[in-house]
């Protein structure tokens, strides 16, 4: 692989590594709420394997490198978001072309939320992370700039907090589920805003 | 915070160390406290694994031993231990007659669980417990949750896994017992993860929460604070209409503790429950009270009522040797 | 206050109705709950009775049973029980060898013990137990308070008894026990006594008592909240010291629970005293974590040492079937 | 016995009984802080025993009134203060005539004082009941008059707030035990004036 990809993989994941530990406390607030406590920690913990094997993962090609940090949060995060996320990057890795268009990038991203649903036996509108994944989605096949798919995540993570939790601890809550921003949703807004910030330098 | 420990980051390896020193006879950590076994393995036995979350201790830990699990995998506090834990464990284990994962029904666990089983190259099949009737089973909710039950079958399936059971035969009891199985829970204080450093939930001074699971998250309601028998009469009866059709045989009712609520609080909660029971017209067969499916240091209750047919009360009364349970040895 | 609680007035009732019924298998209630005693006696055997304050559960109602005690007295919460709940436990479970009273060193529960002693007419014999050296014995104190080693020391000469003792051989075993165990207690909170509706003490949210007894009382000093290997340090320090010569044997190491300390927090004690025991050179031979001797819903843990000698250790591993101990059988 | 003595009897246990319950709580309160904050609870008890049983009691000689009074108190409270108070009715009792005299009341409080002592193996001084008893046992044989006696026991339950404990559970906490006044020092000096006013209304 090129010396650019493996700078461009090492920034994406320092980018995304960093704004989630940064998070940490937000992401176990809400998490509190409606659920466990545990999402900061857990995405901490996952992130910071990651970044442990940095130099490993970095010098891979771009399928491979998602690949490999989909395994990490496989067997460090544990609870509901290792599996899901592991799954993301997993499938993110298997379907991704190793110097991606935006088409590839699209067809990947899609395929890799299909399988979070699969995993998770969830979809879209059951205040989970699928509820940023997906508007993601779809703001990335529709064209949309840099700004404009984070706006889209931005509006999609704030959406989750007026949706009752089908899937999910938060499920257990019922009614009382709504008023509060799911845990997930923000983690995948925060991940999706870092990379934007790396590819949109770039760009 | 206020709790017995060095550091919040060494809490769980910390207590996994005191845990098997002190049990040294019975069980052995592997892998870096990737799992905890049996020391002495039974040839030709199914191996049960189970695991979860850690701080519902002694659940799983302290129930691995001769006549129930052979090793428990401990995840982060409240957090579903990963595949590898989960396959490392079973390649210790597995003695060739197969692996039954037991598994408590929360998404984490179940994915987790999942994916060690499509990574595994043994034969392995799994029971889902979801005992917990303040949840409900519908297209709406993950479904049911898996509580204090999750013990219960854990002995049933243990016994029935010593005598030789093969894997079919242990799933489809480990079906039936959970099938016979029904968990309610009241909680009157939050508890601390030791990484958030607060509690989960900020309740009144005369305020309970019903139908909390066993992690902290607030129950179904927020009440008022009501009397033992009151707390009994609603668990119960919502305990007993969940069976629709009563399952046959007398039951065993089993109070647990959540962590933080003493045992002279337990045993007269025990009697608030016995009563009601007897009001339905079902009979104690056998009783078991004590904090056995925690969490945390949180201050409260769960009331757990399984049917048992001969066959579980046999296995019920087998011979048990953990750090938890034991009798019979 | 927050308990799970009927009334303020029938805690104590209800909660050992609750314990009866639970255990029926194994024991009964005597004299409108004076007393709870082991369902099957074995004639000849030197009858051991205890009992003292409620609030200390499963001490001492949950160690009557085979090995153990054959009868209990329990007092109001906290508060010694009276001559003639004593009188008629002995009346009910000596069977014609004797009655040895395994007595909590504390003004209350001795006074009413010696009264009930005076009265009897039977042959009568006492073991004073009095571990905790968080109290000086001096003149100038009632003397050291009896607190978790008293466990140790039912056990051992509960074994005895039942292997056929005599009174005068079992009152003997009974002070030698308690020459070779030393307790320490630290509370991170106070108790809440249901008569009195709120907290014993105030205390910070840094804040801790080191040299607590079972009573909610403060203890020596309040100090601030410091790590798990630090509390076991000044504990262990204080308990190998006051041993002076050490007696001969390996060691039980007992960490226990005051009632509100989940398991994950006794095993990570456990963990850092048999670390501090190491580095004293001291070798543990036997273990038992969990909370046996409590104060109510108090937070916090006590660690007790027992040098065990030969017949000790043999008589620690007899078998006991209580509803709170049970090995062996 | 008299008619007389009968509902003078009655009317002592009455008093006395009624100033306890009144003051539980204030009791507890005062064990709390320096003990383990059951002795209002304590003394209620055997107050609403003997109560319960007052028309046989009252019934009785005086000796044998005070005789079964303590032994409802150690037969029902319990405690270090059921055998302790329960012993200085029942030596009160033992000791004294039909119908005593001061001397004679002086003579049988003295003896009963001592029976508590070897009990308690305790003296005055030690920051206990006895720190009431035995000034007003002084008083008592001084001549005092009732208002003077009342205040003795006021000031000796208020002296043993500077003391340091050396017997009961006080003892434990050493040098923190100063600063309180004695649970059973109050309980005492509670009883002593209502038998003071009692019998100061008939004087
Ligand atoms: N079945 C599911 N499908 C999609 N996302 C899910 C599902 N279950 C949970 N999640 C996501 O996972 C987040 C919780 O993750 P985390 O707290 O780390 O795990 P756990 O719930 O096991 O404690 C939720 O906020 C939600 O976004
Ligand atoms: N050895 C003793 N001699 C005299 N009085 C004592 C002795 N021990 C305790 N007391 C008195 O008893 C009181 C406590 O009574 P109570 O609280 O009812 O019993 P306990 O201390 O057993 O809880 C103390 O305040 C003290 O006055
Ligand atoms: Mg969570
Ligand atoms: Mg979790
Ligand atoms: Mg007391
Ligand atoms: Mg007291």
């Amino acid at each position: 692989m090129t010396e650019a990809g493996n700078t461009r993989t090492r920034r994406l994941i320092e980018a995304v590594a960093a704004t989630i530990i940064e998070h940490t406390g937000e992401l176990t607030e809400l998490d509190s709420a409606i659920g466990d406590g545990d999402h900061g920690q857990n995405m901490k913990r996952g992130m910071t394997a990651i970044l442990d094997d940095l130099d490993a993962i970095a010098a891979k090609p771009l399928p491979e490198a998602l690949k490999a940090a989909g395994t990490q949060l496989v067997m460090k995060v544990g609870g509901a978001s290792g599996p899901l996320y592991g799954t993301l990057f997993m499938a993110l890795g298997k379907e991704i072309a190793p110097d991606p268009t935006r088409d590839d990038l699209t067809h990947a991203f899609a395929a890799a939320i299909e399988a979070v649903k699969v995993r998770g036996k969830s979809d879209a509108g059951q205040k989970t992370m699928l509820d940023v994944l997906v508007p993601v989605c779809e703001a990335l096949r529709n064209g949309g700039s840099a700004r404009e798919i984070d706006e889209a995540a931005e509006k999609a993570r704030d959406a989750t907090r007026d949706m009752q939790a089908q899937k999910g601890r938060a499920s257990f809550l019922r009614e009382r589920s709504i008023g509060h921003i799911d845990p997930g949703a923000r983690s995948s807004q925060l991940m999706i805003a870092a990379v934007i910030d790396v590819l949109g330098e770039g760009a | 915070m206020k709790k017995l420990i060095n550091s919040v980051d060494t809490v769980l390896s910390d207590s996994l160390a005191g845990f098997c020193a002190a049990h040294a006879d019975i069980l052995t950590p592997g892998g870096d406290f990737k799992f905890v076994r049996r020391r002495e393995l039974k040839p030709g036995k199914v191996a049960l694994i189970s695991g979860g979350g850690s701080g519902h201790e002694p659940l799983h830990a302290g129930l691995v031993g001769r006549g129930m699990l052979d090793a428990a995998c401990p995840g982060q506090i409240f957090t579903s231990p990963t595949p590898d834990q989960m396959l490392a464990a079973a390649e210790a284990v597995d003695t060739g007659a197969g692996v039954l994962l037991i598994v408590k029904n929360y998404e984490g666990d179940v994915m987790n669980f999942d994916m060690a089983s499509e990574m595994s190259s043994g034969s392995v099949a799994s029971v889902i417990t979801n005992d917990d009737v303040a949840v409900e089973d519908s297209l709406y909710t993950t479904g049911r949750r898996g509580v204090a039950g999750t013990l219960v079958v854990e002995k049933i399936v243990g016994a029935a896994a010593e005598e030789g059971g093969d894997l079919a035969s242990l799933k489809a009891l480990g079906e039936r017992v959970n099938g016979a199985t029904r968990s309610m829970g009241v909680a009157l204080t939050s508890c601390t993860v030791p990484a958030a450093g607060k509690p989960m939930f900020e309740i009144g001074d005369d305020e309970m929460e019903m139908g909390v699971g066993i992690h902290g998250e607030p129950g179904r309601r927020r009440v008022k604070l009501a009397s033992a028998d009151k707390i009994a009469e609603e668990m119960i009866a919502a305990i007993v209409n969940d069976f629709g059709e009563r399952p046959k045989g007398d039951v065993l009712l089993f109070v647990n503790g959540f962590g933080a609520t003493p045992a002279m609080e337990l045993y007269l909660m025990y009697d608030s429950a016995a009563r009601e029971l007897q009001k339905h017209g079902i009979r104690i067969a056998r009783s078991l009270v004590g904090s056995y499916v925690t969490s945390l240091d949180m201050a409260g209750c769960s009331l757990t009522v399984t049917f048992l047919d001969e066959e579980m009360l046999r296995l019920w009364d087998a011979p048990v040797h953990t750090a938890a349970l034991r009798w019979g040895c």
